[in-house]
């Protein structure tokens, strides 16, 4: 009964909302003079930087981006404090027996090239379709990847606070030098050099690498809680 | 900017992601293990990510990225706009779904089960 | 001056709560003084011309008194200084003597606060102040909060938003909120702002006098206060309702025609609150139940007089107002000091008090004479004066009920004070002595008062009379209260008096001989049976004879009285609460069952998208 | 060229929809993550060929990261099938 | 044409070819070891020569294609491994068509079969 | 993890950090100057910070023997996986599915847990072989058409010609 | 001036981030920064407040991008009303728990005062704001520190309360960012004013249907019912603090959002009415169950949805005496209901079940927290001469000119059933008799010091309410000038 109720309900939801959609329609600009078009011009003229998402995500709208790494910061913090227990509950081990010694073995020679591709990722966000949130993810994804093969492997947590905290203070700290000569808050105040080089888009990819440090870290923050909860 | 410029295939892409987003808030509304609702609120994140990416879509467009040799032609790129807001959704979906599973973690360790009929201590 | 005074009354309160840390007699003497220092600054410096304007809120507010006010300050002021000193005593060795004394301070200045009162919002704060200082000491006791308290806060509550409902309406349609725009306005609003304003205010007011069927409250929260408060509960409070409604309600309806069928409606709902709280009255076997009813049915006859309008009803009602503060102040004060000193005020628990008591009785006697009417106490003007209003308005039919009213009302008088005081002296109350002075002298004052007005009613009926022209009755140069025949034939004094005395000295002189003399020749029986009601029973009565004197009318009645409006107020509060439980439901607590909710929220909004926007 | 990567890409696609059957069809977990770690293969290889058809070579870093992804993936899902969550 | 547009576009059809046959034994094989085995082969395969002809077909993007390739032919074994291994010791053992399952079987000393009740429990 | 020398460590460390310098070129390809400055220090970091990890070789890889047996063990693994697709591709499109699997054991020379990883990954991708586990020194082989249930011959068809050139790499 | 409005952000951000660290240095750094933090917050807000006051609205870019390219935070009258309060309400919760810990551990404390804090500043975000989808990045902060915050105490039902908290927060991020790009789509700008000024180019059925999306998303955090079923439960499981945060802050920055959709974004004129009709139906169900709850905790945060349900009446009449009014309900609801909730956590603090029933003849063991929950109780039900009453007649006066009799009746009906609920409290408290042995808990110092001077905002503001009906009218003023704020965004264009 509940079932068929809740059917009719989402077909009702369905039906507005497709219809919604669908009389928008897809795949051609529906607007004129958004701020998209904007975005792609000044992108390369202003900001020196390749990829427009990068741009609006670290700089238009890196207002955003402070909020979003906040949320994954609230996140861990989150975690922590949900599944706090007294000291002597915590689990020690992470899972609960090591993988085969070829899935060791192989994570762990795996484990540097997967990093070095997280912090590649971040370094070139302004230039790929890469950035902070992917480099970091992928760093994260490195040290899942450790946690769940070895039975003993440990993050060091007080370096992921530090690495976690030291990254969003750099970010807000170049937000606020934004203000120096009469800008604003996170204004671009380094000059944006050439397009498509690595040195280029001034403090939008150092923003980003301290992003992707920060979301590396938290991330890796969250499997350690959730992969140590089982006491 | 009319409605008869559809084919099939553009009402495939929204209905796919309206679709998984009902099929997610399904999953939310009636299975009874709280995993199981958790991962119907993820499932329901992903479909609203993807009608935001397919908003911004343009026909032959390709990914607002001026690497070299694609500097000239922004009118072939797709909105960027969406794809930077769709970023910050899939974080926060992320973080919300890590609480959720902590919280059903909690929850577990209290109750004993994930039957969310039988988790209603607080009620009326 | 004027809003000193309040702040007077409001330090007085605050100083007298604080300084029951340090000292009790410190406490009463500041508690005394927060009284008797600002109605002594009230009589002697504010008069008509000295108003207050004060904005606050946005709100112009105003604060000043006129001819009707300065009467009824007089009963507020008068009974409370005479409670004031009779609550010193009464209180001693209670506990929460902060608490009584603060509410206590704080009522009396909500009352002088509506009194002064020149627009409606002020007249509102004060008046819920004036609500929730009553409520703290309707609950003094602890003994049934849950119940009588609350009863009377909710129908305070709904009265005063009542009000507070016809105040906003008005500011919407004048965008004032002064008294004066208002009766100015008033004849040029919509017809059915003309009926809506007024079904408003009366429920207001309505609730404060106690008029059917707004009385439930009364009886509960009459005998629950201590008797200390309940004689200016009685006496003064319930004479709010009165005075908005002389103050604004007869103003209004004398200006539109519907008013002729409202003041009908009125005066009927006062006729009839007047016979079915005497005949709840005679049944009560608790003399603070008995006095509660009696003064519903008391206040029905002020109601009637105000609701007929014309000249002499309305000065009537407004004498009855007066003297009603006078004579129930006193008995609600003598119940008081008899409960002080037996520990209970239930007639078939004591009797004969006469000779323990004795001044208490002659207060209580003077006072209940004038009750009944019977001269030459003020009631007996009063009446004469209801009477012959509504007769020569052509009520016959309300001068038959509130005749019959009258009558029955004998019988509870006597109840009263045979009850009490007559009787035959049992040795459970042998050791019982006399109120302290502090006790008895307000209530002797208070009933030499009530015997005053009965013979020099025009101590009282020219402020009256000065008041009545304020709201635009007298025009003629003679006094209004010429109008009556009494007063046509005797003039402003009774010319009767020395015969009346005479009467009364005789009439008082046998009964007390015969009182004292019955103790003699009585044997004392451990009965409490005031079945006989006074009746002294003889060595050779058979005493297993007892049937209620009352009984055989009590049966007669027996139908009005089976209808209990209280019943069915209290079914619908239940009924309610009942829905309200099954409403909640809908908080299962699963989650699941919210998250439903919204998707049921957003489909009902999507469905019905065109009507809401 | 061009009828090369439309063959390369039909071949691509049905391979893509026998993973799929496989994956809806399962009937264990493990069944089901072998369809998984097929799709994840396919689809790096669509992705940089989609990356020379639309001639982006930032495509393929997007491969590259997609096959990181899927190989932990199946390490994390091989793991919990072993019991050793 | 040139020779490595050649050579590419070859190594692409050769590759998509082994993608899809790689699906195909998923799709067919019996059991989840026999789809292993088909799966990893020809989609390591088949993956590996797709991103190489890719690779012939713009030499500038050769380096970064040997990289997905080595990664391709470095994880595909190890994910199908750990994955039978995974599968074994869950409890799915794998279909044998020979009459001597026992020794037919040697993964069974170090992971003995599970009995029916234990298996429920 | 054993306490290493100095020496062990250094070694450790320049191999990976040749290592990921040639992985991080290969991922920005190109050699400007910009991203090979940003690359040698951001290898040399993360060289150092997995030094305790990255243990499978020093820098005696580089020894031209090696480097020679490992382009041969590379020709070799080559061969064979093609030649198990095409094993695959016969397999999968007779209509019979003709296969006959079972588990078999052998046990291998090789030491390290790295050499064994190799020679694992390739017994998977070669011929109707799936490496199961490794238990010590004993392989457990997912076999798609069992030849024989006896370790020695095995070892000798499915990982004979791989773990000879592996003991001479590690 | 001593900064600008996006420090009221980056502040706390920067001061999260540290938290950390300084915790290794000091521990009690990470209790006593937060409070620095928010008390800096305050001083900020009062400066900005002033100055807007006097000079007009303060529209800050950031990135130096103009609006609409980059976000906008725009301190106007209005919003730096909201903030002010949100800030001061905030300041006080933090002197009020600052003494709180839980129990056993420094850790979880460590977090809870962080995420009090970023509760906070999620808050703000929301008010401050002028771009759509970064006012959703400001919900989740408030959201995701708001599950935390609820399911703090490890040993009770807060983990069930959380989740439902959760769930429904999910679901609103949902339909917020449908509404979201179904505006996108139509305008291609996410700033407010942008929006505001291109809506009237928009389709009705697309402005209505994200609407309707957004008010379902944005009425789960503002508790309108039927959207609210998580509210009691997260009111009643978390610590006390927590409670009156959801009462005093997140509410209130919901309310702002809702009323900036319907008086600055969408030009729907049914908005208005509907507004009215949900807040009306809120009002009631909330109120009548209320009445019928076992608890102290979820009594009160029926009562704070009824009010706010009030609240939204108000705003739903349109007029600037509705908004006046509504504001003013706001301060005072926040203030009130934060006593409430301070007061009547330490009434029931032993118990384990925190019934009604167990504030029984507190007012002998707690005589000055008993005074405070009955002035609260006395206040919020509108009596005078205390703050609430001025608010509720600045609301019925509104409604009668704006000739809504019918909803003064109603509204006046429901209020005698909230008088009669805190009457049956506020009695227990004086004249029932103490059934259990148990000493109850004495409240601490600094909570003490937080309600006193709750209590004394409610005197004050009841006797001399002319404090604050000043910048009340101000903000109310500023809120109907639609125009105004869209030029004085856009304007920066030029
Ligand atoms: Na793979
Ligand atoms: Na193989």
């Amino acid at each position: 009964m509940k079932k068929i109720i809740v059917i009719i309900l989402l077909g009702t939801l369905g039906f507005y909302t497709a219809h919604t959609f669908f009389d928008i329609g897809f795949g051609f600009p529906h607007f004129e003079h958004g701020i998209k078009d904007v975005y792609l011009q000044k992108t390369v003229s202003d900001l020196k930087v390749s990829n427009t998402v990068t741009s609006i995500v670290v700089n238009f709208r890196g207002f955003d981006t402070l909020g979003e790494v906040t949320v994954l910061f609230l996140a861990v913090t989150a975690l922590g404090g949900i599944l706090y227990k007294r000291r002597h509950e915590v689990g020690e081990r992470s899972v609960l027996f090591s993988a085969s010694s070829i899935v060791t073995s192989g994570s762990k020679l795996l484990f540097p090239a997967i990093i070095l591709l997280g912090v590649y990722v971040f370094i070139h966000g302004h230039l790929s379709p890469g950035g902070g949130f992917q480099g970091g993810t992928i760093i994260a994804t490195g040290f899942l990847l450790m946690l769940l093969t070895y039975e003993n492997y440990s993050v060091n947590h007080t370096v992921l606070s530090l690495v976690e905290s030291l990254a969003g203070i750099a970010f807000a700290g170049i937000g606020l030098l934004g203000f120096m000569h009469g800008g604003t808050f996170l204004q671009n105040f380094i000059e944006p050099g050439v397009l498509n080089n690595l040195f280029s888009g001034g403090v939008i990819p150092i923003i980003y690498i301290m992003v992707g440090f920060k979301v590396g870290a938290e991330l890796t923050g969250v499997i350690y809680t959730v992969l140590h909860e089982k006491g | 900017m009319n409605n008869t410029y559809f084919d099939l295939l553009d009402y495939m892409i929204y209905g796919t992601a309206i679709l998984i987003i009902l099929i997610g808030l399904y999953g939310a509304l009636v299975k009874k293990s709280l995993i199981k609702i958790v991962i119907g609120l993820s499932v329901v994140d992903s479909g609203v990510n993807l009608l935001i990416v397919a908003i911004g879509y343009l026909k032959g467009g390709t990914a607002p990225i001026f690497s070299p040799g694609y500097l000239a032609n922004p009118i072939k790129m797709v909105d960027p706009v969406p794809q930077a807001l769709v970023l910050t959704a899939i974080v926060i979906g992320f973080g919300v779904t890590a609480v959720a599973l902590a919280l059903v973690i909690r929850l577990y360790r209290h109750h004993g089960t994930l039957n969310i009929d039988e988790i209603k201590d607080l009620k009326w | 001056m004027n809003y000193i005074i309040l702040v007077v009354f409001l330090g007085g309160a605050l100083l007298t709560f604080f300084a029951g840390k340090i000292n009790n007699v410190l406490q009463d003497i500041l508690f005394l003084a927060s009284i008797l220092v600002p109605a002594s600054l009230f009589f002697a410096y504010v008069h008509a011309g000295n108003i207050f304007n004060l904005t606050l809120g946005g709100i112009h507010l105003s604060l000043g008194i006129n001819a009707m006010s300065w009467l009824f300050a007089l009963i507020v002021l008068g009974l409370g200084s005479m409670a004031a000193f009779y609550s010193v005593s009464f209180m001693k060795g209670k506990e929460r003597r902060g608490y009584f004394y603060f509410n206590f301070i704080l009522t009396i200045m909500a009352m002088t606060g509506i009194l002064m009162s020149r627009d409606l919002v002020s007249f509102f704060i004060f008046w819920e102040i004036m609500t929730w200082s009553s409520y703290l000491m309707t609950v003094y006791n602890g003994k049934d909060v849950q119940t009588v308290g609350i009863k009377y806060f909710v129908f305070s509550a709904i009265g005063a938003y009542a009000m507070l409902m016809a105040i906003v309406v008005i500011h919407s349609i004048n965008g004032s909120f002064m008294i004066e725009d208002l009766v100015r306005s008033f004849p040029e609003m919509p017809v059915n702002m003309q009926i809506l304003i007024p079904v408003l205010l009366l429920t207001g007011f309505g609730v404060k006098a106690a008029i059917m069927p707004l009385h439930v409250w009364a009886p509960g929260a009459y005998s629950n206060a201590p008797m200390a408060y309940t004689s200016i509960f009685s006496g003064a409070l319930s004479k709010m309702g009165i005075y908005g409604m002389v103050i604004v309600m007869v103003s209004l309806l004398s200006y539109v025609p519907e008013g002729y069928w409202f003041r009908e409606v009125i005066a009927w709902m006062g006729g009839i609150t007047a016979v079915i709280g005497t005949l709840w009255a005679i049944k009560q076997d608790d003399a603070k139940k008995l006095l509660a009813y009696s003064s519903i049915a008391q206040l029905g006859y002020i109601i009637v007089g105000i609701g007929i309008g014309t000249p002499l009803a309305m000065m009537a009602g407004l004498f009855l107002a007066v003297v009603h503060a006078l004579f129930k102040g006193t008995l609600f004060l003598a119940v008081g000091a008899i409960e002080r000193q037996t520990g209970t005020s239930n007639f078939r628990e004591v009797t004969g008090l006469i000779r323990k008591m004795p001044w208490t009785f002659v207060a209580s006697l003077i006072s209940i004479i004038s009750l009944a009417g019977i001269p030459p106490m003020g009631g007996f003007v009063g009446k004469w004066m209801l009477y012959e209003s509504l007769l020569t308005s052509n009520h016959y039919l309300l001068v038959i009920v509130i005749f019959f009213s009258s009558t029955a009302a004998f019988l509870y008088c006597y109840k009263f004070l045979f009850g009490f005081f007559l009787g035959q002296e049992e040795k459970e109350w042998a050791n019982v002595k006399e109120a302290p002075v502090l006790m008895v002298v307000p209530m002797l004052i208070l009933s030499f008062f009530s015997f005053l007005l009965g013979t020099y009613p025009g101590i009282i009926l020219k402020p009256i009379d000065a008041g009545m022209q304020y709201l635009g009755y007298g025009i003629t140069q003679n006094h209004l209260w010429q109008t009556s025949v009494i007063f046509n034939t005797w003039g402003n004094q009774v010319v009767l008096q020395p015969l009346l005395y005479s009467i009364i000295a005789i009439f008082l002189f046998f009964l007390i001989f015969l009182t004292i003399k019955s103790f003699k020749q009585t044997r004392y029986v451990t009965t409490k049976d005031i079945s006989s009601s006074g009746e002294v029973p003889k060595e050779h009565e058979n005493l297993t004879f007892s049937v209620d004197f009352m009984q055989p009318f009590m049966r007669a009645v027996e139908p009005v009285m089976r209808r209990q409006i209280d019943k069915y107020y209290t079914g619908l509060a239940n009924g309610l609460e009942a829905l309200f439980d099954f409403m909640r439901k809908i908080y299962t607590g699963n989650g699941q069952t919210y998250a439903i909710y919204v998707i049921v929220f957003v489909v009902i909004l999507l469905l019905f998208k065109d009507i809401l926007f | 060229m061009t009828y090369i990567i439309y063959i390369a890409f039909i071949f691509m696609a049905a391979g893509l929809i026998f993973s799929a059957i496989r994956f809806v069809k399962g009937p264990t977990a493990g069944d089901r993550t072998v369809a998984l770690d097929t799709l994840t293969t396919i689809g790096v290889a669509a992705l940089v060929l989609l990356g020379y058809v639309f001639q982006r070579f930032v495509y393929i870093d997007v491969a590259l990261v997609y096959a990181v992804l899927g190989f932990i993936g199946v390490i994390v899902i091989a793991r919990y099938l072993e019991g050793a969550l | 044409m040139s020779i490595l547009e050649i050579i590419g576009g070859i190594l692409i059809l050769i590759g998509s070819a082994f993608l899809f046959l790689g699906a195909l034994g998923i799709f067919r094989m019996p059991d989840v070891y026999n789809r292993l085995q088909a799966g990893t082969k020809a989609t390591t395969l088949g993956g590996m020569s797709l991103v190489l002809g890719v690779g012939f077909l713009e030499p500038s993007w050769m380096l970064k294609s040997l990289i997905i390739i080595i990664f391709i032919a470095y994880s595909n074994p190890i994910s199908s491994h750990a994955l039978a291994r995974a599968m074994y010791r869950r409890g799915h053992y794998p279909l044998i068509k020979d009459k001597d399952k026992e020794k037919m079987d040697a993964y069974r000393e170090v992971v003995p079969h599970k009995t029916k009740e234990e298996e429920k429990s | 993890m054993k306490n290493l020398t100095f020496s062990e460590k250094l070694g450790r460390f320049t191999v990976s950090w040749i290592f990921l310098m040639l992985v991080w070129i290969a991922f920005t390809s190109t050699f400007a100057s910009q991203e090979l400055i940003v690359g040698v220090f951001t290898t040399m970091v993360i060289a150092l910070l997995s030094v305790r990890l990255f243990t499978c070789c020093t820098i005696s890889i580089f020894n031209p023997v090696k480097v020679f047996w490992m382009i041969w063990y590379l020709i070799i693994f080559l061969k064979a996986l093609v030649e198990s697709n095409f094993d695959v591709a016969r397999r999968v499109l007779t209509p019979s599915l003709p296969i006959n699997p079972g588990i078999v054991k052998f046990k291998t020379k090789l030491q390290t847990h790295y050499s064994k990883m190799v020679l694992a990954n390739s017994i998977t991708l070669t011929p109707g072989t799936l490496t199961v586990d490794v238990v010590g020194d004993t392989f457990y082989i997912h076999w798609i058409d069992v030849k024989t249930t006896d370790p020695e011959k095995a070892f000798t068809d499915i990982a004979g010609q791989f773990e000879n050139i592996l003991l001479k790499i590690f | 001036m001593v900064g600008t409005p996006v420090l009221f952000i980056v502040i706390p951000l920067l001061a999260a981030f540290l938290i950390p660290l300084l915790g290794m240095l000091w521990k009690e750094l990470v209790r006593i920064v937060p409070g620095l933090v928010l008390a800096y917050m305050l001083v900020l807000s009062v400066n900005l407040l002033n100055h807007v006051l006097i000079y007009g609205p303060i529209v800050e870019v950031i990135a130096g991008w103009r609006p609409p390219l980059g976000i906008n935070l725009v301190f106007s009258a209005f919003s730096g009303f909201l903030v002010t309060l949100v800030v001061f309400m905030g300041l006080l919760i933090w002197v009020y728990s600052y003494r709180f810990k839980r129990n056993v551990d420094f850790e979880p404390a460590k977090k809870y005062f962080l995420l009090l804090m970023m509760l906070i500043t999620g808050s703000v975000g929301i008010i401050l704001t002028g771009d759509i989808f970064n006012m959703f990045v400001f919900i989740e902060i408030t959201g995701i520190s708001g599950y935390a915050l609820t399911a703090f105490y490890t040993g009770r039902d807060s983990a069930e309360a959380s989740f439902k908290y959760l769930m429904l927060g999910s679901i609103a991020s949902t339909f917020l960012l449908l509404a979201i790009m179904i505006i996108y789509s139509q305008v291609g700008t996410l700033n407010m004013a942008d929006i505001a000024s291109k809506m009237h180019t928009i389709k009705p059925v697309y402005k209505i249907i994200s609407f309707i999306f957004f008010i379902t998303a944005i009425g789960i955090e503002a508790e309108i019912f039927p959207l609210n079923g998580w509210a009691p439960d997260a009111y009643t499981e978390a610590p006390g603090p927590v409670g009156a945060a959801f009462a005093g802050i997140v509410v209130k920055a919901s309310v702002y959002a809702i009323v900036r959709y319907v008086y600055t974004i969408f030009d729907l004129s049914g908005a208005y009415d509907f507004l009215i009709l949900i807040g009306l139906i809120t009002l009631i169900m909330a109120e009548t169950a209320a009445i019928r709850q076992e608890r102290l905790k979820r009594m009160l945060a029926y009562s704070s949805i009824g009010q706010m349900g009030l609240v939204m009446v108000a705003f739903g009449m349109g007029t600037e005496e509705g908004v006046f009014a509504a504001l003013f309900m706001i301060l005072n609801h926040a203030i009130i209901k934060s006593l409430l909730f301070f007061s009547g956590s330490y009434l029931v603090y032993n118990s384990k079940h925190k019934y009604i029933k167990e504030v029984n003849g507190m007012s002998k063991y707690l005589p000055i927290t008993s005074l405070l929950f009955a002035l609260g109780a006395f206040a919020i039900v509108g009596l005078p001469p205390f703050a609430g009453f001025w608010s509720k007649l600045s609301m019925l006066t509104a409604a009668a000119d704006s000739n809504m009799l019918f909803i003064i009746a109603l509204v006046l009906i429901v209020s005698v059933v909230e008088l009669v609920y805190y009457l049956r409290v506020v009695n227990r408290i004086y004249f029932f008799n103490k059934e259990e042995k148990t000493e109850p808990k004495k409240p601490t110092f600094n909570a003490l010091i937080v309600m006193i001077t709750l209590g004394a905002l409610i005197l004050v503001i009841g006797f001399y309410p002319d404090a604050i009906t000043g910048i009340l009218h101000k903000a109310s003023a500023d809120l109907m000038d639609k125009g105004q704020y869209i030029h004085d965004v856009l304007s920066l264009n030029k």
